[in-house]
């Protein structure tokens, strides 16, 4: 089974990432771009049977490590 | 009022962190009850932070001047006169609280506040130092806050381009839910281009540059309320998040402006963003200001006034201009593609207007609101003795002891964190992290160099404040002196608990004491500082345990020619000398705690005659090229001071059997101050008659060479050895998870 | 010989090169802005240290785009002669100048200290100052240093000679496995590489704050004097 | 609409991140995590009338600025 965590930046919170490349894609021309925002996915292979308890696994990773809650969100998805 | 839902009344103002009497005046001084953007003013203004209600009354108590000092506190930072038509420029800040919330967000943002009161003044940032004071090493969270604080200090700094060269380390169970991270910043400037922050010229226009306001950590203390407003505020995120980018591009924007003369006065947004910058400046040139909220450049839409005049998104600078030079000034903001906006004008009316949509969201005077705000001599405890030092055995002699305190917490290399730190960068940087008792950065162009060091012993200040207050700036001293520097100044951060608790309040006051008298004994004022009080964590029984009282002291010294400095590696030859009186005092010390487990009896003693005669001494032996290397005696002791100068030069020492009838561990782990070692060249005769003339104990330690250090009973320990013991503490911390 | 330096947004090492480059050639280079659109007469373009666009995307991925990169690159393949450290190298390798790219160290930190470098090949402007084999000293200060390359370029690169410099030991030796010898994991412990006619080089460390014996050494000295002696003129 | 273009390490090259991430996990009682990749995901507003013409103007961005193709591929995906 494949885990797909996705881990973002809060609302609200500042991404000094995705305003840079904002910047440089408009210096590039691609002038319709408005808001960028960056993320980082987090693909896991896990063994196991049922998506269901590896998708409460997933959300347990995504609190323990993956995602700094006090500034990150997160979602989790499962596949095959 | 837009977004303003909930009533303003005594209530809310107590949740905003005022009391019931300070609401009160709050009332009289506005005649009416305030606005709800009003009331975050002066909540704000008026918080310990900005206020410094707790601690005024005594850190006017501290030496602050001398013919070298430009400016002393009240400025963004302290100015000092280097030479050459030179000044450097510095002050330390805190960040505890946001680093235990968000270690690297926490501890970078801290960095980019302290660069920004350096540059703000027309200095070039040259160098960064920063105090830590982590819990236990076992303590659950502990790991991840040095990860993060680490790594957040590195990642600003090291983007910013200023180097990292300095700064210390503890691990103490009392900062278990409270770490400590005080960032110092030290800049030069020409002394003819200082740039202060007293607004002036009515009709001047006010300008914004940096980075967009966001809703960046606004009242973190006060607003637990989502109601507030609810769509808008329900997601509030409190942590501020650094961009060092944008700080790089200020800094280079802002130089570049000040070598026009547009300026007329500049601050930076720090804690309370708009609102103290603002009323900072229009206070102190006693004009009026007003504000024309539509024009700050906003990241998010829908943003309050109050919202605005609270955030405290970073990277941001506030300016008075000259009105015909404003066009120079947007072309290099724009040119460094950064946010540049006329927000407001100065006036005649002494108050500050905040308008908003058409509105007016507040309009308050300022004479007032700086006058009257609250200053308290709070009620202080009689100061408790420390519990007798009890019965002194040494239970595993003096190797063992010696292997064990080089690999403690305390004393371990702190390679892994400074190899972090990017130390070269501007390529000025004569002695890095490790490499002296103070780090040497060189005046660009110049033969000047600048000594820069960060002091403090908590648990000498939990036993005795006032000693260890004295300590901390006399160890300040003693290395910058270490390393053949004139000491000049010294910045402060002074890191308590709670001020109401009047125990705490009389730990502030002795430390304050110890510190102005070591500070006025030693010529050596303070010019800049920072106070950081509710230092506590809360326990399960919901008691709250104070940190350890951290009076944490950054020390500046300069060379009149930096090539005259010396390190503290050990060279391959010559005899090493003890320079200064050692009674063996066990009180308080490191050998104390880690082979008997107690930290019990006094802080040491801090003799300011002795630091000063024996410093001067010091000094004068290095300039005068006697010296090959130098390194103060503190935490641990004599032996392991030894121990430091043999692995920092990968050479080692035979030592000589000291005379004295001294108990062995007291006399080479004993923690005496006012103590140096000096490697010098042949067997030490001139120097040590040198220092009879002047006054100086002396004695012979031992003689220099080898790859060992070979202990008075003859037991060898390799350099290799003992760097084992030194460098593994911290890769066997961060390994674990 | 005529030098220029070009700033970037988020640049932070063109003093330290610029020192560099005066001390050793008595001539202060000139700082070139990013924003330019065309290079006055130079012999040499260094692209210096720091976090151009505080290398947000990847490092030196957004300089690449840079007007005055154009021009850059016009000078590379007219024979020009260039030097990329630290941001850089990573500058080349982002825009094809140099093959390959760096990743993220391999122990995933910033890496701030002293390391070895063994020259690798004598025969270039930038390291006729040494032999092959000798070994200096230089500090190095990078998140992201970790060389890598498909096979293919990195066997080209050996075979034509266009490895300039690896991590080694102070002894000179050179292990690709070895986490102290080789700190940030780069294939085949790659520090430097040279372009095809010899006359790009792109390396990590930073040889510009090795040239003074007050700030501990004069390691980084010998690639300034080599470059002196081939593009004077 | 949105333009999301994820940028991952190409196969066969050595992700430290995630062999890092994996080895945390593992060290956190996640045994039943294996291999783990970390990708970056650009999530950019744009403006425009047209899917295909966004995800094309998607695959420039990547392309000239977004992935490096020495080490690593995109995709890009249009949603709204
Ligand atoms: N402990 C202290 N000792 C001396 N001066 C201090 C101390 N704490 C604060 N100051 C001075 O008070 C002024 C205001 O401090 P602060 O509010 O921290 O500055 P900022 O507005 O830059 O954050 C500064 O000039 C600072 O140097
Ligand atoms: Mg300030």
């Amino acid at each position: 089974m494949k885990l797909r965590v996705t881990v973002s930046l809060r609302e609200g919170v500042l991404d000094p990432q995705g305003k840079a490349i904002g910047h440089a894609l408009h210096s590039l021309g691609f002038s319709e771009v408005g808001n960028v925002r960056v993320s980082k996915v987090i693909e896991l292979d896990v063994s196991g049977p049922d998506r269901a308890k590896a998708e409460q696994r997933g959300r347990e990773m995504a609190e323990a490590l993956l995602a700094n809650l006090v500034i990150e969100d997160y979602s989790v998805e499962v596949s095959e | 009022m837009s977004g303003a839902v909930r009533e303003v009344n005594e209530s809310l103002a107590r949740e905003f962190g005022l009391t019931a009497e300070e609401y009160g005046r709050v009332l009289s001084i506005m005649g009416r009850t305030p606005s709800l953007t009003e009331l975050g003013v002066f909540s704000v203004m008026w918080s310990e932070h900005c206020s410094y209600k707790s601690s005024r009354k005594w850190l006017r108590t501290l030496p602050t001047t001398a013919p070298w000092v430009i400016h002393g506190p009240g400025e963004n930072a302290g100015v000092v006169d280097i030479g050459q038509g030179l000044a450097a420029i510095f002050k330390m800040e805190s960040h505890n609280h946001p680093s235990f919330i968000e270690p690297y967000q926490g501890a970078a943002t801290g960095v980019g506040g302290i660069l920004r009161d350096v540059f703000t003044m027309g200095a070039r940032p040259v160098a960064n130092l920063n105090a830590l004071r982590f819990g236990h090493p076992l303590s659950p969270r502990t790991r991840e806050i040095v990860d993060g604080v680490v790594r957040g200090i590195g990642g600003y700094g090291n983007c910013v381009g200023v180097p990292t060269v300095g700064g210390e380390v503890n691990f103490h169970p009392a900062y278990d839910g409270n770490p400590l991270v005080n960032a110092m910043t030290v800049g030069v400037a020409r002394q003819d281009r200082i740039f202060l922050s007293a607004a002036a010229g009515i009709g001047n226009p006010v300008v914004y540059v940096g980075s967009k306001t966001g809703r960046d950590g606004i009242h973190g203390a006060t607003m637990s309320s989502a109601e507030f407003d609810e769509h808008a505020l329900s997601k509030r995120p409190t942590v501020q998040v650094g961009d060092p980018f944008v700080e790089k591009l200020l800094i280079e924007a802002c130089l570049e402006l000040m070598a026009t003369d547009a300026i007329v006065a500049i601050q930076d947004m720090g804690a309370a963003g708009l609102t103290s910058s603002s009323v900072e400046m229009a206070g102190k040139g006693g004009v009026g200001i007003d504000l024309d909220l539509d024009a700050v450049p906003q990241r998010e839409p829908g943003m309050t006034a109050y919202e605005m005049m609270l955030s405290e998104s970073q990277e941001r600078m506030l300016m008075v201009l000259k009105p015909e030079r404003t066009d120079v000034a947007r072309a290099i903001f724009e040119k460094w593609e950064l946010d540049f906006a006329i927000i407001g004008t100065l006036t005649d009316t002494g108050h500050i207007v905040v308008r908003h949509k058409g509105q007016v969201e507040a309009d308050i005077p300022l004479d007032p609101l700086a006058d009257q705000a609250p200053v308290y001599d709070r009620p202080r405890a009689e100061l408790t003795a420390p519990q007798p030092l009890g019965e002194i055995y040494d239970p595993i002699g003096l190797e063992e002891s010696l292997l064990r305190l080089v690999g403690t917490p305390d004393l371990a290399s702190r390679a892994w964190i400074w190899n972090q730190y990017d130390s070269t960068v501007g390529g000025q940087t004569v002695k890095r992290p490790g490499g002296a008792d103070a780090a040497i950065v060189r005046v660009e162009d110049t033969q000047l160099g600048l000594a820069l060091t960060t002091d403090c012993t908590p648990r000498y200040c939990y036993a005795s404040p006032a000693r260890g207050g004295a300590q901390a700036v006399a160890e300040a001293w003693r290395n910058i002196t270490a390393t053949g520097a004139q000491p000049l100044a010294v910045t402060d951060n002074l890191n308590f608990g709670n001020p109401e608790k009047p125990e705490i309040m009389a730990q502030f006051v002795a430390a304050i004491e110890g510190m102005g008298e070591a500070c006025r004994a030693l010529d050596f004022p303070v010019v800049s500082g920072n106070v950081s009080l509710y230092n506590e964590t809360k326990q399960p029984d919901g008691n709250a345990i104070a940190i350890l009282p951290t009076p944490a002291i950054g020390g500046l010294g300069v060379l009149e020619d930096v090539s005259r400095s010396v390190g503290l590696a050990m060279p391959q030859s010559g005899t090493l000398l003890l320079i200064g009186e050692t009674k063996g005092h066990l009180g308080q010390s490191i050998w104390l705690r880690e082979v008997l487990g107690r930290e019990t009896g006094e802080a040491p003693e801090v003799d300011l005659a002795a630091e000063k005669r024996n410093g001067d001494f010091v000094r004068s032996q290095i300039l005068a090229g006697n010296v090959a290397a130098c390194h103060d005696v503190a935490d641990g002791g004599i032996l392991i001071a030894v121990a430091e100068m043999v692995m920092a030069g990968s050479s080692g020492c035979r030592l000589d059997v000291p005379e004295s009838g001294m108990r062995p561990e007291a006399y080479w782990f004993g923690e005496d101050q006012a103590r140096y070692l000096l490697a010098v060249e042949g067997d030490g005769a001139a120097c040590a008659e040198a220092a009879g003339k002047a006054g100086v104990p002396v004695r012979v330690l031992a003689s220099i060479g080898g790859d060992s250090l070979v202990l008075p009973s003859g037991a060898t320990l390799s350099v290799a050895r003992l760097r084992t013991e030194n460098e593994a503490f911290f890769p066997k911390l961060m390994a674990r998870q | 010989m005529k030098a220029g330096i070009v700033v970037f947004p988020g640049t932070n090492r063109e003093r330290d090169m610029a020192i560099a480059l005066r001390s050793v050639t008595g001539v202060a280079p000139v700082m070139l802005w990013h924003r330019e659109t065309s290079l006055p007469d130079l012999d040499l373009i260094v692209l210096p240290g720091g976090f151009s666009y505080g290398d947000y995307l990847r490092c030196g991925a957004m300089a690449a785009h840079s007007p005055l990169m154009r021009e850059v690159r016009d000078f590379a393949s007219a024979g020009g002669h260039i030097l990329g450290v630290c941001n850089g190298f990573q500058i080349l390798t982002e825009t094809g100048i140099l093959p390959g790219a760096l990743l993220r160290n391999a122990g995933l930190r910033f890496l701030s200290q002293d390391c070895h470098l063994r020259v690798e090949q004598a025969d270039s402007p930038f390291t006729r100052h040494w032999k092959k084999g000798d070994v200096f000293r230089a500090p190095l200060a990078h998140g992201d240093g970790n060389y890598v390359a498909d096979v293919a370029t990195l066997d080209r690169l050996e075979g034509d000679g266009r490895i300039a410099f690896r991590y080694a030991g102070s002894g000179g030796v050179v292990d690709a496995g070895d986490a102290i010898l080789n700190p940030n994991g780069s294939q085949r412990a790659i520090a430097g590489i040279l372009s095809e006619n010899g006359r790009v080089c792109g390396m990590m460390p930073h040889p510009e704050d090795l040239v003074d014996p007050l700030m501990g050494g004069v390691d980084g000295r010998p690639l300034f004097e080599g470059l002196m002696e081939a593009l004077v003129r």
